[in-house]
């Protein structure tokens, strides 16, 4: 398969886990948002799901994901999401050869993301899981592992970060405001992208286990 | 509960399309773009003011757009901001050559994509100003961070009005700054709202219980408080708002009573009588009190209090012209 | 629930002096009677129109006074008939002694209210006519037999409208007698509401159920349902409409689509797109609808269609202009 | 006691036991009605006892209680019950010596009641409670009874009258239009009048049992 294909899947992954959860997000962001994140992360996939074929990169599927997503999604995580997948593509040009690669470009739409939010690790966002995650990958992938391997090795660190929500109070979004209340209960964009890398990390290990 | 709907998917287009058929004597779709603007388009040479934001709050935002009010208005899904993409195209929908203003309530969806489409505007070349509400004295200590919630409707006007004189885009833009400034909200409720097609509200009350300072997206309030009575809830909101009056303000005030949905007309009379004894009592001038649903969360429980500080053109501006569906004044 | 109030026996008190301190500018008090009329009073050599009935509707009554639209409202306790005294007592504050009108929904106790009053004012030698509203379908088969219900507001519209250009006590109650017999509207209801300082709602409906038929009093429906999606509700109140067109109906009509509290605007509009489409696909031409809350039932979920079957004189009366607190047009 | 005072206690019995009994009126009405008889009921009697003082008859303690009575009540039974009571106090003029000088001022008011509520026994109706109750009074009356015992042995046929109203469909009033809807509630006003008539038969047996 190719890298395009291989990274359509990913996000086809994405949009069934999202579909999946829908539920649980809208619980989630209820708590102390408006209840809409479920919602909104489904139809940012599925608009993704659909703008899908014709892109020969890897770069160029995520690129114009971004774009269907933030323009389907709204909302804060429409414009987050959006920014992160159209920036991570337009960071890998050709084909990727080398796991580092991938690491360069996801820590520029980690950096993108948290330009547009005005935002950082510990604020209880989604940044709470992407922070770690890229870290881990990258210690991982300096240290020679696969793209494969350091995604998959990845998601221990990201899981933890997306818990550690928990216990944070809100310092961006609509449920700032709530400060204290916000406490004891995960950040619903630290959830989904949980849902989301972990989704792509099953379809790279069985697709492309290298 | 919401009750009346289809696919949950189609609310909104479907929304849209109702409001659409129904007012057009008024207003008019933006041809593939999610929003509305004045029927017949933008005057040519006329400042530019887009409103928007997420759904669930008629008349925000289309309901106020028309002669004298918005020029337009961006709609987002239920509780959701409209995408950066669709705020662009709704601005270039609504655009006369004299300059856009977008003005929205601070929420920090409608915010990353407002200014995601401003960047894109400028880059075109067309010159965009941002003034976004912050009247919610709930939502922070720092004026600057608040929410905006009902006052949206005030400086929208203020806004609509100046724009449709013919002011240059520096001025609208002040003046908006101006209203924003001097306006002031505090709300409560008594109960949650439901989302086309879920099965749960998004907070719930105890009957005997409601929340102070509460959004407008069926965000629970920041405090739980044991249900008080009219005169209680008229105190907790005129005190609020008096302990927190903007510098420069006078003695007469712009005054809106506002129902999110489900506390109804009747209650807001009740409430404004006792309302309208404080505020005398404490000097102030209630200018041209409004009641109603201006600014609704679907058919959530409670309602709020906002207060403008008017100056002689903020006063002007409120009472200028103006013909949208929801807002006729002469 | 309503949640806002004090002590419930004072409700109608204060709501009535919070609706005349917030309406000061369009309306007052009359004294020493439950009621308002319009500010600075009756013109001398008009007929006054004085609607009236029940509270908990707003904005019937009171809401609906002002230049072109009503003389004065008499305003009674929630959900009950104001007394015949309360409507002698507003139909002589209202005489402008060029005849009354009255006009109100056709309940029973209303009837038996208005009736007597209008017995003594005879007595004094005031010409007095009474208007009664029998728009709601649903009610009965034989027209005369029916309820009011949200055609109160058209009805209103044109007493008020042919009173204010000047026209003779005649013509204004033969033309509100066209509006009426013009008029039909059929709703439903998806939950009850509660009156202040009650525990529990009038009338409950499953969730999972609708009621055909309601009432605007918390009166359950006639008849139950399985909950319609959106279009489905939108094709029995069409279907129930234009089976039951009056004789001498063109093809345009003016049309209400009417929340009676907490069915809200968006789930409004997504019914609109498809009544519009079943209207026009039946040739008949939707004359300026209206989609809001004019004839409400505290917070009672549920909404209503209303058609008012056009010809031009009663078309010219819709659009006369008016202003009032809760409807202004120009 | 002289007559005035006796009915002054009549009507302060009537508040008594309407405001006793509003919840369970307000449940009445609200089956097929607007719920509203039970705060009515209240409002006018409440009315009735505060205008009570400064007349030197029956009748005119009666004419004056039905005026303060449907000014304040409002609604339906307000209309009627306000009629009932100020026809039966402009048909009492001066001491009340026989029973049947009651019977007469009886049957008045509820013919009153049934003009203008253009209605009849069997409508489901206060009229359920009244047509029995004067009908059984006048025969007790005719038979020699006391004001008293006629009154008393008269309540029997009004409960009879009130429960009937159970299996009755409406024909007036806002429940009308509900038809079979209304099967299987008493009617408000019927019930409402049989306490009033219940209580008045207990201020007359302790005061004036003769
Ligand atoms: N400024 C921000 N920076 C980073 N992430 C943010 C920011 N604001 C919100 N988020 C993320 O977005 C999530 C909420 O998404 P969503 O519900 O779609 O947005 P909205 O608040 O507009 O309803 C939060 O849980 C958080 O993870
Ligand atoms: N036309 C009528 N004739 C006789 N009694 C009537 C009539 N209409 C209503 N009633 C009585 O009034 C009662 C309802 O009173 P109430 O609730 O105060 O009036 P409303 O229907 O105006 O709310 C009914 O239960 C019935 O007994
Ligand atoms: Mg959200
Ligand atoms: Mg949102
Ligand atoms: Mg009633
Ligand atoms: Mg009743």
């Amino acid at each position: 398969m190719n890298q395009a294909d291989l990274t359509a899947r990913c996000l086809d992954a994405a949009l069934s886990v999202i579909l999946e959860k829908e539920t649980e997000l809208a619980y989630l962001d209820s708590v102390a948002g408006d209840g809409d994140h479920g919602a909104g992360m489904a139809r940012g996939f599925r608009a993704v799901v659909a703008s899908g074929a014709g892109s020969s990169t890897a770069g160029e599927v995520l690129a114009k994901a971004g774009m269907a997503f933030s323009n389907a999604a709204g909302g804060s995580s429409g414009a987050l999401v959006g920014m992160y997948l159209m920036t991570l593509g337009m960071n890998l040009s050709g084909e990727i050869t080398r796991a580092a690669q991938l690491h360069t470009a996801l820590l520029k739409a980690q950096e993108a993301v948290m330009k547009l939010g005005k935002s950082q690790a510990g604020d209880k966002t989604l940044l709470d899981t992407l922070v770690p995650f890229t870290t881990a990958y990258g210690e991982a992938a300096s240290a020679g592992a696969s793209l494969t391997a350091a995604w998959l090795s990845a998601l221990g660190a990201a899981r933890a970060g997306m818990e550690s929500t928990r216990d944070m109070i809100s310092k961006r979004g609509r449920s700032a405001v709530l400060k204290e209340r916000s406490l004891g209960t995960q950040d619903p964009g630290a959830t989904s992208v949980y849902y989301v890398l972990q989704a792509a990390g099953d379809v790279l290990q069985s697709h492309c286990p290298q | 509960m919401t009750k009346v709907f289809n696919n949950p998917l189609d609310f909104r287009e479907q929304m849209l399309d109702g409001f659409t058929a129904a007012y057009s004597r008024t207003i008019e779709r933006i041809r593939d773009a999610s929003g509305v603007m004045v029927r017949g388009g933008p005057t040519a040479g006329k400042v530019a003011v887009l409103i928007g934001g997420g759904g669930g709050h008629y008349p925000l935002f289309g309901g106020l757009v028309g002669k004298g009010f918005a020029t337009g208005a961006v709609m987002g899904e239920i509780f959701t901001s409209p995408s950066a993409e669709q705020c662009y195209r709704c601005a270039k929908a609504v655009d006369g050559g004299a300059g856009i203003v977008f003005a929205y309530g601070n929420y920090s969806g409608d915010v990353m994509n407002f200014s995601m489409a401003t960047m894109r505007l400028k880059l075109e070349g067309l010159d965009v100003r941002q003034v976004l509400v912050t009247d919610d004295v709930a939502s922070s200590t720092d004026v600057d961070s608040r929410r905006g919630v009902a006052g949206d409707f005030f400086v929208f006007k203020v806004l609509g009005a100046s724009a449709w004189r013919g002011d240059s885009l520096d001025t609208v833009e002040a003046l908006g700054r101006r209203a924003n400034a001097m306006t002031r909200s505090f709300g409560v409720a008594f109960g949650g709202c439901t989302v086309p097609g879920q099965g749960q509200p998004l907070f719930t009350v105890a009957p005997d219980q409601m929340e102070l300072g509460l959004g407008l997206h069926g965000e629970p309030g920041v405090e739980t408080s044991k249900l008080l009575t009219a005169q209680e809830v008229s105190g907790l909101l005129v005190d609020k708002l008096l302990s927190d009056i903007p510098r420069g303000a006078g003695t007469r005030a712009a005054v809106l009573v506002n129902g999110l949905g489900a506390t109804k007309y009747e209650e807001l009379f009740v409430l404004y009588s006792d309302m309208h004894r404080r505020l005398s009592a404490a000097g102030i001038e209630t200018y041209k009190p409004i009641v109603g649903e201006l600014a609704t969360s679907l058919n959530m429980e409670g309602c709020s209090l906002t207060l403008m500080w008017l100056d002689k053109e903020l006063q002007a501006l409120v009472d200028a012209p103006a013909e949208t569906p929801a807002w006729t004044n002469y």
